[in-house]
């Protein structure tokens, strides 16, 4: 039963969009069965979480699954979860159906394909996480990409055709610069099969998969996509974008790029860690100065991104480790803050800033979980944002006391843009767009966003629920970490 | 004893989360009672805990206690974890104390306000955050508290939103913060690589422990200490991370009084006295720490000569009197830092409060020179202010004298370096003396200013508010006249030996030593009480006027403008100037221009499609000898 | 030897003269305005083959050129030229001068290179040619061919011939109905 | 007596019974045409054309499942093996469904029957180039289905694009022709063979490997088929043709025709040229990369969809060009199976194109396909699916196709040839996107012309086949395993 | 073999395969360049003639018969074509059928 359950996680959303599209349901009935759908997905996350071993020694693989796909080139569908894949993996369904929720509430037009597409993009995510296999793994990256170009193209902003396709073609260049490297190391090694595919020498192939993490991170300078998709997209589909979708990327890095290639990591390291950084310090910069809600949210995403790159190329346990908490991190805040977003942008009209103000007064529920989530963004000492950042870069101090310190300089223009962020939106005397008739956060809003946050101050109560759990004791969770260290 | 001190520190956690849950089912007054409750509790917890510690053997008194491993990696554990020693217990009674108090007198103060819950449950959450803080097991939970703290400051210098100077206070508060919690870090980084822990019984002294294995690298150990010493200074508003306090009075005034008086901002001599074994390492960062309090005491006291502001003549008479503590702990005397921590808390609250009650009687008023005349008007305040006017400038018996003057007397011990730190002390007395009194003859001596007239002060509230506001107050008048009392030094030293466990001071004044500097200290101080008198008695004149010295004083040494053109605006025209020049063109022009490209080569080769069948059998025949000449060329 | 050496004289002097009126007639083709002067010098290009496939001692195609293909092909030809009548006459050609350049330059190529690869294996394979018996090109031969090794090919071609005709009559086929609204819908 | 001397070969009716099945139906659609009355025609004619198709089918299945070994057969004229038999399977199948999508096409009811007829044939002309054998066998059958398609394209004869297709294709494809029989010429007079085999073995034995003549010759039957494979730079006719064309013919021709040239084209290669290799090989590659590049630039540009697809098509030509100039086994299974995918994505977009275009009643631009996949969802989803397939997104056949391909080529050590193929995958997305968004990110209302009156007609064998074509597309990515070991032992006839 | 060898035959079938491949790429008329394709057609036609008597066997010849076969449908579909263009009042100039371009 157990080995079910990773394909019962990538395939019930797949069937649930199948519902969707071809039986006729009306509105209402839609959206509720997509979150109930989405909902499920998390019950079954919490039978995994339940039914894994955090506690075996070496962290392995479990929940393993293989069955040939097509032998005569060693391809297989494979899944299995490790422990960190667990945590993203629970993340990427709750955000999921805080996302699904979300758009219930709103009620998105042409529902049938709407919710189709999310629980899609719900499986393919999952996929993602899952897979144990570079096709498959390639399979389900590109899926995630079917989906987000529609939802983003159909249900997006005035602008969003320019958008989806700037971001569809940026990222379809990494990934296709990830196949030619899949190939090449598959059929090199005879087996698609991450586990069992030899670890390469090459910087090249290293490159091809680095490129595609880089380009969906995104990393500077691949993010020419990142504020138009962002400030284009419905707010849930921002939410899953940078909340989920950037994760993947960091996944690739991790499962991908770290562990299969020893020698180019190392070779490369100071160049990534520059980009990293560099994302980082630019990704602070221009949120400080981005004129809207969605703005900021949009480059402090790549700023994290950065950050969590940082971590995983610190390529020791802390780095790793915090990279993970830090992922998870992110990804339940961006979504909060982009669905808050969404709730702002909804009253006022507007994202901008010089429209935007005075929305705390009169409006407690707002007020609170804006402030909440953005001062867990900040990383305020204690929260777990903090516990992962302090890791990463405790794991990359040891690569360089330099990155630990450009480090700790964006965390502090984060306490910039995100202060920048909350008075903007909350503070002074109220705004003209920000009248009486803009009313606090709903029942549903709440409803949708509080478990978001819940899950936060969850984890900075224990961080170490996930930085302990992630690779088990003395990472030997993957055949290759511990020769990194 | 450990029961306790974790009660002590739940208490007011439940309470912030209570009330942050109960929402509008909870009267106004409610949260406040609720808030004050639990402080109180807190408060009675923390003696529970004194005693209970009291009971022990020296040696004995120190006991961690593990909830859960809150952070880890690999083989670094970080619990969430306290230590209840002395120093932490000593904290927790000036904390929990203080705090209750202020707690109670903010329902008065805060009678009416549209956010009272939120208020109570920022309060609240301060209290956890800075008991947090001084029970931290660890320098990770300290830094947890640390940044806490800080939160909550931010949230209420902000509490008033509407007001753009409140959030821009708020904001500068929360940076300059953030940038100690940065350094912080970045030292809790080194230290991690070089000892692999941040338990704080590692670190308990200068010899044992992982101290040799510290004191090995040089380098290591400076950066360390600098680094926690920058955590400490931007806490504690001390040089040259100082602008945000003054203003941070933007917040209610019990705000000022708890966070920006009391508590918060002297967070910083505790983290020095609790890592006093690295700085011991350390000795020039020490010394530099030592040097920072000295010059901020003698800058904030110029300072405070020329603000209107009553608020922030407090304030940066706060800044000066950290300084004297950062003098002390810098120069090892960390048990008179202590001390003097404990008599400020007392005083400077004090101070805060009757000023509070001042502007609150005032219709909110602030600036002094709108004042004048109130002694008549509000005898009690008057009393009250003077109380801690006189506990501040240390003059004999009250609270301030004790503690004050015996920091003094440690730099003597030290040197020439101690000897300047020690001259700059005795300017500070003085300084203290002349700003206080000035500020107490401006607002309650002389004539009633046509402001008063005009708004005759009286007490908004029923009498349950006005209750709230005085006890509260008496207590702390008490509290400064007498808090000083439970040491003389060299004659009497209780919280020394109390401490002497956890941080044994490097230097212990001697007889003569005590004596001279509290002859001098007392007698400068006086000396500036009587120039203020013949300057501000008579003459009803708020500010020096001397126009240049003024101007330099009044921009506050320029430290604002300098950080505005050192930091805040090189990242506002970077990050526009990465906006205009790589964001647009670079980033995005690339793609534009790609597509360009793809899509001229595209409209190109399209219009080879002439449409004429003569071009296409041309081509076909073209590529034809171009294969064969090449198959045949190549062969 | 000198009957074989004055046989191959005469050989090679009705081989030059065939050579001369199947080149000529060809350039004619191309070169005439008026297609019903090209269709007659396609007639000749034929004949002129028609020797040359006789000297190669292939009777058989030799009789079918000329009664299939300059009779009834061409007849056809002439046929739709005179239907076609004034309509028939098109520019000589035209346009731009890089594509006549373009065309002479590629022809020339492609026909120097196959010219110079024959000549570079004449000296080898193309040589010496292979004996051939009395009945090599004959009617009976060419049918026993097409019954033996290459009854496909014969069957196909008879398809082909059956495709082309019914092709033939859809096209030529006069519709009923002249005007319908796609024959306005251009490209928009 | 001559009868006794006549050793007339033997024929194997079983192996021609995918051509038979054909050839038949299309008589009786001839008969169809003279004998049925007029409104009877189109139902009768198109039934016996699909039920010719479907018997192509089951037959070419049969020949499949029969010739684990290949022979040669009737006078060597052609050869019964997989590899052409999987190749009829797939244009049967085409055939099929280009039935399907035709039935509805406004035509002109003169000819419906020789439609269907001519359909049937070309199909049959197809079956027949897959497994031919020699020289002569190539040039008749691919005489045979090019006639065909030359009248195909016409037949809409009040139609001028329709008539100017027809003669484009017609003076370029005899231009073609002609460039490989001459090419065959070239062979024949080097080797003495005209069978494949035989040249091969000529090549052998008399060491002409490097022999000029041949290699002229070669040249020009490469030219020659690559002009049918609508490879650049022979590709120039494509455009004009296809969207010239009744749009049920270019459905067919994209898929079926590309199909038979590509197939024959690495039987040729292989069979007649082996010692050739390493010049072919480079020819292709060369070949595939001048298509990828001209077909994906001019694609970008496109407004008019049909003639989008037509590039479209040259590009995948040189997707599967650099299957073939892998030239190993993994190549021939990687042609076989992008084949599939392709045929049906092809088809399936052609007959979306048909379904608007009879709706709008002109042709096809991506402003006029605003909004058609709200109002159509079926067959807008099919289209979107089908566009993903042409751009290699998983969850289609069409990226397995493109992985094989690459994997093909990389195998053969030209990771060159495959980041080629990546860049044009890259570039190709624009335009394919660009479709979807015209499909469903465009509202309608921006729409310039109103669809032709009335609600839009119930097409369902238009439908059925686009939905059969949706589910080969995405039924391909699933079940590769099956594919491929079909497309394994198919390849296995080949002497790769 | 009397008179000229076979690369003597084989070099005038390439004279008339690119006389009329020039033909083809340079006339307009539709009717002169379906001429022209006749004229490819024969030089192929010589060719294999030639190389069929080159190595004395009849396959060649089997082959240009099919090729006449060939050469003729064609040429019935092409005047098809024409005449239905004709028809159609379209312009009997192949530079003129530049309606599908681009």
């Amino acid at each position: 039963m157990n080995s079910w359950l990773a394909t019962v996680l990538v395939f019930l959303p797949i069937v649930g969009a199948l519902v969707c599209w071809l039986v006729p349901m009306r509105r209402f009935t839609l959206g509720a069965f997509a979150t109930l759908v989405a909902l499920v997905e998390v019950g079954f996350w919490i039978v995994i979480a339940e039914r894994f071993d955090f506690n075996e020694r070496n962290g392995g693989l479990q929940f393993e699954r293989k069955g040939s796909w097509f032998t005569d080139l060693g391809v297989s569908y494979h899944v299995g979860l490790f422990p960190f894949s667990v945590w993203l993996l629970g993340m990427a369904v709750v955000v999921m159906a805080a996302a699904i929720a979300y758009a219930f509430w709103a009620g998105r037009e042409r529902p049938r394909a709407y919710f189709g597409l999310m629980l899609f993009l719900t499986g393919a995510i999952v996929g993602v996480f899952v897979a144990q296999d570079l096709l498959v793994f390639y399979v389900f990256w590109e899926a995630m990409l079917i989906p987000l170009y529609v939802l983003m193209g159909v249900w997006g902003g005035a602008n969003r055709l320019a958008a989806t396709i700037k971001f569809v073609i940026y990222t379809m260049v990494g990934s296709l610069l990830m196949l030619a490297s899949v190939i090449v190391l598959g059929l090199h090694s005879g087996t698609f099969d991450m586990g069992a595919a030899t670890r390469s020498n090459s910087t090249w192939i290293f490159l091809g998969f680095a490129a595609a993490f880089a380009v969906k991170a995104p990393l500077f300078p691949f993010h020419a996509w990142l504020p138009d998709a962002y400030r284009e997209s419905p707010p849930e589909v921002s939410a899953v974008l940078s909340g989920v979708v950037s994760k993947t990327a960091a996944y690739g890095f991790l499962r991908i790029a770290i562990v299969q290639f020893d020698i180019p990591v190392r070779e490369l390291r100071t160049t990534i860690l520059v980009l990293a950084t560099i994302s980082l310090l630019y990704g602070s910069l221009l949120a400080f100065r981005a004129p809207d809600v969605r703005g900021v949210i949009a480059y402090s995403s790549m700023a994290q991104m950065g950050l969590i790159t940082l971590g995983l190329f610190a390529t020791n346990l802390a780095g790793l480790s915090g990279a993970v908490l830090q992922m998870v991190n992110h990804g339940l805040i961006s979504a909060a803050l982009f669905l808050i977003a969404g709730a702002v942008e909804r009253r006022a009209g507007t994202g901008e800033f010089a429209r935007l103000g005075g929305m705390a007064r009169g409006r407690p529920a707002l007020a609170t979980i804006l402030m909440a989530t953005g001062i867990i963004a900040l990383a305020v000492p204690g929260s777990s944002a903090f516990a992962g950042e302090f890791l990463i870069l405790l794991g990359v101090f040891a690569q360089g006391w330099m990155w630990a310190v450009l480090g700790a300089a964006a965390i502090l223009l984060a306490a910039m843009y995100m202060l920048r962020l909350i008075s903007g939106v909350l503070h002074r005397d109220p705004a003209p767009a920000v009248d009486e008739r803009v009313l606090d956060l709903r029942l549903a809003e709440i409803g949708i966003v509080v478990p978001l946050l819940a899950c936060l101050l969850a984890l900075s109560i224990w961080p170490a629920a996930i930085s302990d759990h992630s690779f088990g004791t003395g990472a030997r969770s993957i055949p290759g970490l511990l020769s990194l260290r | 004893m450990i029961v306790s001190s974790w009660i002590c520190l739940g208490l007011p956690l439940a309470a912030a989360l209570a009330i942050t849950l109960a929402g509008n089912r909870i009267t106004r007054r409610g949260a406040g009672y609720l808030a004050t409750t639990a402080c109180a509790g807190a408060f009675a917890a923390a003696v529970v805990t004194f005693f209970l510690l009291w009971d022990r053997q020296p040696a004995d008194r120190s006991q961690a206690s593990t909830l859960w491993s809150w952070l880890t990696a690999g083989d670094l554990h970080f619990g969430l974890r306290i230590l209840v020693d002395p120093l932490s217990v000593f904290m927790m009674l000036v904390v929990a104390g203080v705090g209750s108090l202020i707690v109670w007198y903010s329902v008065g103060y805060m009678d009416g306000d549209d956010e009272e819950r939120r208020y109570f449950a920022y309060m609240a959450l301060f209290v956890f955050s800075m008991l947090l803080l001084v029970q931290g097991g660890n320098l990770l939970i300290l830094l947890a508290g640390w940044g806490l703290v800080g939160l909550s400051s931010y949230l209420l210098i902000g509490f008033w939103h509407q007001r753009a100077s409140a959030i821009a206070a708020a904001k500068k508060a929360f940076i300059m913060n953030a940038l100690g919690d940065a350094t912080m870090a970045l030292a809790l980084f080194l230290l991690i690589q070089q000892t692999g822990t941040l338990d704080f019984e590692a670190f308990s002294s200068s010899t044992s422990g992982v101290a040799p294995q510290l004191a090995s690298n040089h380098w290591a150990i400076n950066l360390i200490a600098l680094g926690l010493l920058g955590g400490a200074v931007a806490k504690s508003a001390q040089l040259p991370l100082h602008t945000w306090l003054p203003d941070a009075m933007e917040g209610p005034t019990p705000v000022s009084a708890l966070i920006h008086a009391a508590t918060m901002v002297t967070a910083g001599v505790y983290l020095i006295v609790r890592t006093h074994a690295i700085f011991e390492l350390a000795p020039k960062v020490q010394d530099l720490a030592a040097g920072l309090g000295a010059a901020t005491l003698v800058l904030a006291g110029l300072i405070a000569l020329v603000q209107t502001d009553i608020k922030r003549v407090i304030a940066y008479s706060t800044m000066s009197q950290i300084g004297y503590m950062f003098l002390g702990v810098g120069l090892g005397a960390y048990a008179n830092g202590m001390f003097h921590l404990m008599t400020h808390a007392f005083f400077k609250a004090l101070l805060f409060m009757a000023a509070g009650i001042v502007i609150h009687a005032l219709a909110g008023e602030q600036d002094i020179r709108k004042m004048g005349g109130l002694r008549r008007l509000m005898p009690w305040t008057w009393a009250a202010f003077l109380i801690g006017g006189l506990a501040l400038v240390g003059v004999p018996p009250f609270a301030g004298f004790f503690s004050k003057d015996s920091i003094l007397a440690a730099a003597l011990h030290h040197g020439w370096y101690g000897d300047i730190l020690w001259f700059a002390g005795l300017g500070g007395a003085f300084l203290t003396g002349l700003y206080t009194f000035r500020l107490i003859f401006v607002v309650f001596g002389g004539e009633q200013s046509d402001y008063v007239r005009e708004h005759p002060p009286h007490h908004h509230g029923d009498r349950v508010a006005r209750w709230s506001l005085f006890v509260p107050v008496g207590i702390l008048a008490i509290l400064a006249t007498i808090g000083g009392w439970i040491q003389f030094a060299n004659v009497w030293t209780p919280v020394t030996d109390w401490l002497r466990p956890v941080a044994e001071p490097l230097a212990e004044a001697t007889g003569w030593q005590e004596a001279a500097s509290s002859g001098l200290a007392v007698a400068l101080g006086l000396m500036g009480a009587g120039l203020a008198w013949s300057y501000y008695g008579s003459r009803h004149e708020a500010i020096p006027t001397w126009p240049r010295l003024r101007a330099l004083l009044e921009h506050k040494f320029y430290f604002d403008e300098l950080y505005d053109a050192l930091f805040y605006r090189p990242a506002v025209v970077t990050a526009r100037l990465l906006y205009a020049l790589v964001e647009g063109p670079l980033v995005g022009g690339t793609i534009a221009g790609v597509a360009g490209v793809f899509r001229g080569l595209g409209r190109e080769s399209s219009r080879l499609q002439t449409g004429l069948v003569r071009v296409y059998a041309l081509a076909v025949a073209a590529s034809l000898a171009a294969l064969a000449i090449v198959f045949v060329a190549v062969r | 030897m000198v009957a074989a050496s004055a046989g191959n004289v005469v050989v090679w002097a009705v081989w030059c003269l065939a050579v001369i009126a199947c080149l000529g007639s060809g350039a004619a083709v191309v070169s005439f305005s008026n297609p019903f002067y090209s269709a007659l010098a396609l007639i000749g290009n034929l004949g002129s083959l028609a020797v040359l496939y006789l000297l190669l001692s292939a009777e058989f195609v030799a009789a079918a050129q000329v009664l299939v293909y300059a009779g009834a092909v061409m007849v056809m030809f002439l046929f739709v030229i005179a239907y076609l009548g004034g309509r028939a006459d098109a520019p000589w050609a035209g346009s731009a001068s890089w594509q006549t350049l373009g065309a002479v330059v590629t022809a020339g190529a492609l026909l120097g290179e196959i010219v110079t690869v024959i000549g570079i294996d004449a000296a080898g394979h193309f040589s010496t040619s292979a004996q051939i018996t009395d009945g090599f090109g004959s009617p009976a031969a060419i049918g026993r061919l097409f019954l033996t090794d290459h009854l496909l090919a014969f069957e196909i071609t008879s398809i082909v011939l059956l495709i082309a005709a019914v092709g033939g009559i859809i096209l030529g086929h006069h519709s009923r109905r002249t005007t319908r609204e796609e024959v306005s819908l251009e490209r928009s | 007596m001559i009868a006794a001397a006549l050793n007339t070969p033997s024929i194997d009716w079983f192996e021609l019974s995918p051509e038979l099945a054909l050839l038949g139906v299309s008589a009786l659609a001839l008969l169809t045409a003279v004998l049925v009355p007029q409104a009877w025609k189109r139902p009768v004619a198109a039934f016996l054309c699909a039920g010719g198709f479907l018997g192509a089918l089951v037959a070419a299945a049969l020949v499949y499942g029969y010739s684990s070994v290949s022979v040669e057969e009737i006078g060597d004229a052609v050869t019964r093996d997989r590899w052409g038999a999987l190749a009829q399977i797939v244009i049967a199948g085409a055939g099929l469904l280009a039935v399907g999508i035709s039935y509805s096409e406004r035509m002109s009811d003169d000819h419906i029957a020789e439609y269907y007829a001519l359909l049937a044939a070309a199909g049959a002309g197809m079956a027949f180039i897959v497994s031919a054998n020699n020289l002569i066998t190539l040039f008749l059958a691919l005489e045979w289905f090019s006639l065909c398609l030359y009248v195909l394209c016409a037949i809409d004869v009040d139609l001028v694009r329709s008539l100017e297709a027809g003669l484009k294709y017609l003076i370029v494809g005899g231009f073609g022709s002609a460039i490989l029989l001459f090419g065959s010429a070239l062979v024949y007079a080097a080797t003495g063979g005209l069978r494949f085999g035989a040249i091969a073995n000529a090549v052998a034995a008399r060491g002409l490997t490097d022999d000029v003549v041949l290699l002229t010759g070669l040249a020009m039957i490469l030219v020659g088929l690559g002009f049918k494979a609508s490879a650049a730079p022979f590709h120039m006719w494509t455009p004009d043709v296809y969207e010239g064309a009744p749009t049920p013919v270019t459905a067919f021709m994209s898929a079926a025709t590309k199909t038979a040239a590509l197939v024959l084209t690495l039987r040729v290669l292989t069979v007649a040229f082996p010692a050739e290799t390493h010049l072919w090989r480079i020819a292709i590659a060369a070949i595939a990369c001048a298509s990828l590049t001209i077909g994906n630039l001019a694609a970008l540009v496109q407004r008019n969809v049909k003639r989008m697809l037509a590039y479209s098509s040259i590009s995948h030509a040189g997707f599967m060009l650099i299957a073939i100039a892998a030239a190993n086994g993994l190549g021939g299974r990687a042609l076989l199976y992008y084949l599939i995918p392709y045929s049906a994505m092809s088809l399936g977009a052609f007959g979306v194109v048909a379904a608007r275009e009879r709706e709008l009643g002109q042709p096809v631009t991506l402003d006029n396909l605003a909004g058609f996949g709200w109002e159509r969802p079926l067959l807008g989803a099919a289209m979107w699916v089908f566009m993903l397939g042409f751009a290699g997104f998983p969850l289609t056949g069409g990226f397995v196709g493109k992985f094989y391909v690459f994997s093909a080529a990389y195998r053969h050590g030209w990771i060159w040839l495959v980041i080629v193929g990546l860049a044009a995958t890259a570039v190709s997305l624009y335009y394919y996107l660009g479709v979807i968004r015209a499909l469903y990110m465009r509202p309608s209302a921006e729409l310039q012309l109103a669809p032709s009156g009335g609600s839009p007609p119930r097409e369902l064998l238009l439908q059925g086949s686009v939905a059969a074509c949706l589910v080969v597309t995405v039924g391909s990515f699933f079940a590769v395993q099956p594919l491929i070991d079909l497309a394994r032992d198919a390849a296995d006839a080949l002497p790769l | 073999m009397k008179g000229p060898d076979t690369a003597w035959y084989l070099s005038v079938a390439a004279f008339l395969f690119a006389m009329g491949a020039l033909g083809v790429m340079i006339r307009r008329s539709p009717l002169i360049v379906l001429l022209s394709l006749e004229i490819m057609l024969n030089g192929c036609n010589l060719a294999l003639i030639a190389a069929s008597r080159h190595y004395g066997h009849g396959d060649g010849q089997i082959f240009a018969l099919t090729v006449m076969a060939v050469a003729a449908s064609e040429v019935v579909v092409g005047l098809g074509l024409i005449v239905a263009m004709s028809r159609r009042e379209v312009a009997l100039d192949v530079d003129q059928l530049t309606t599908l371009r681009g």
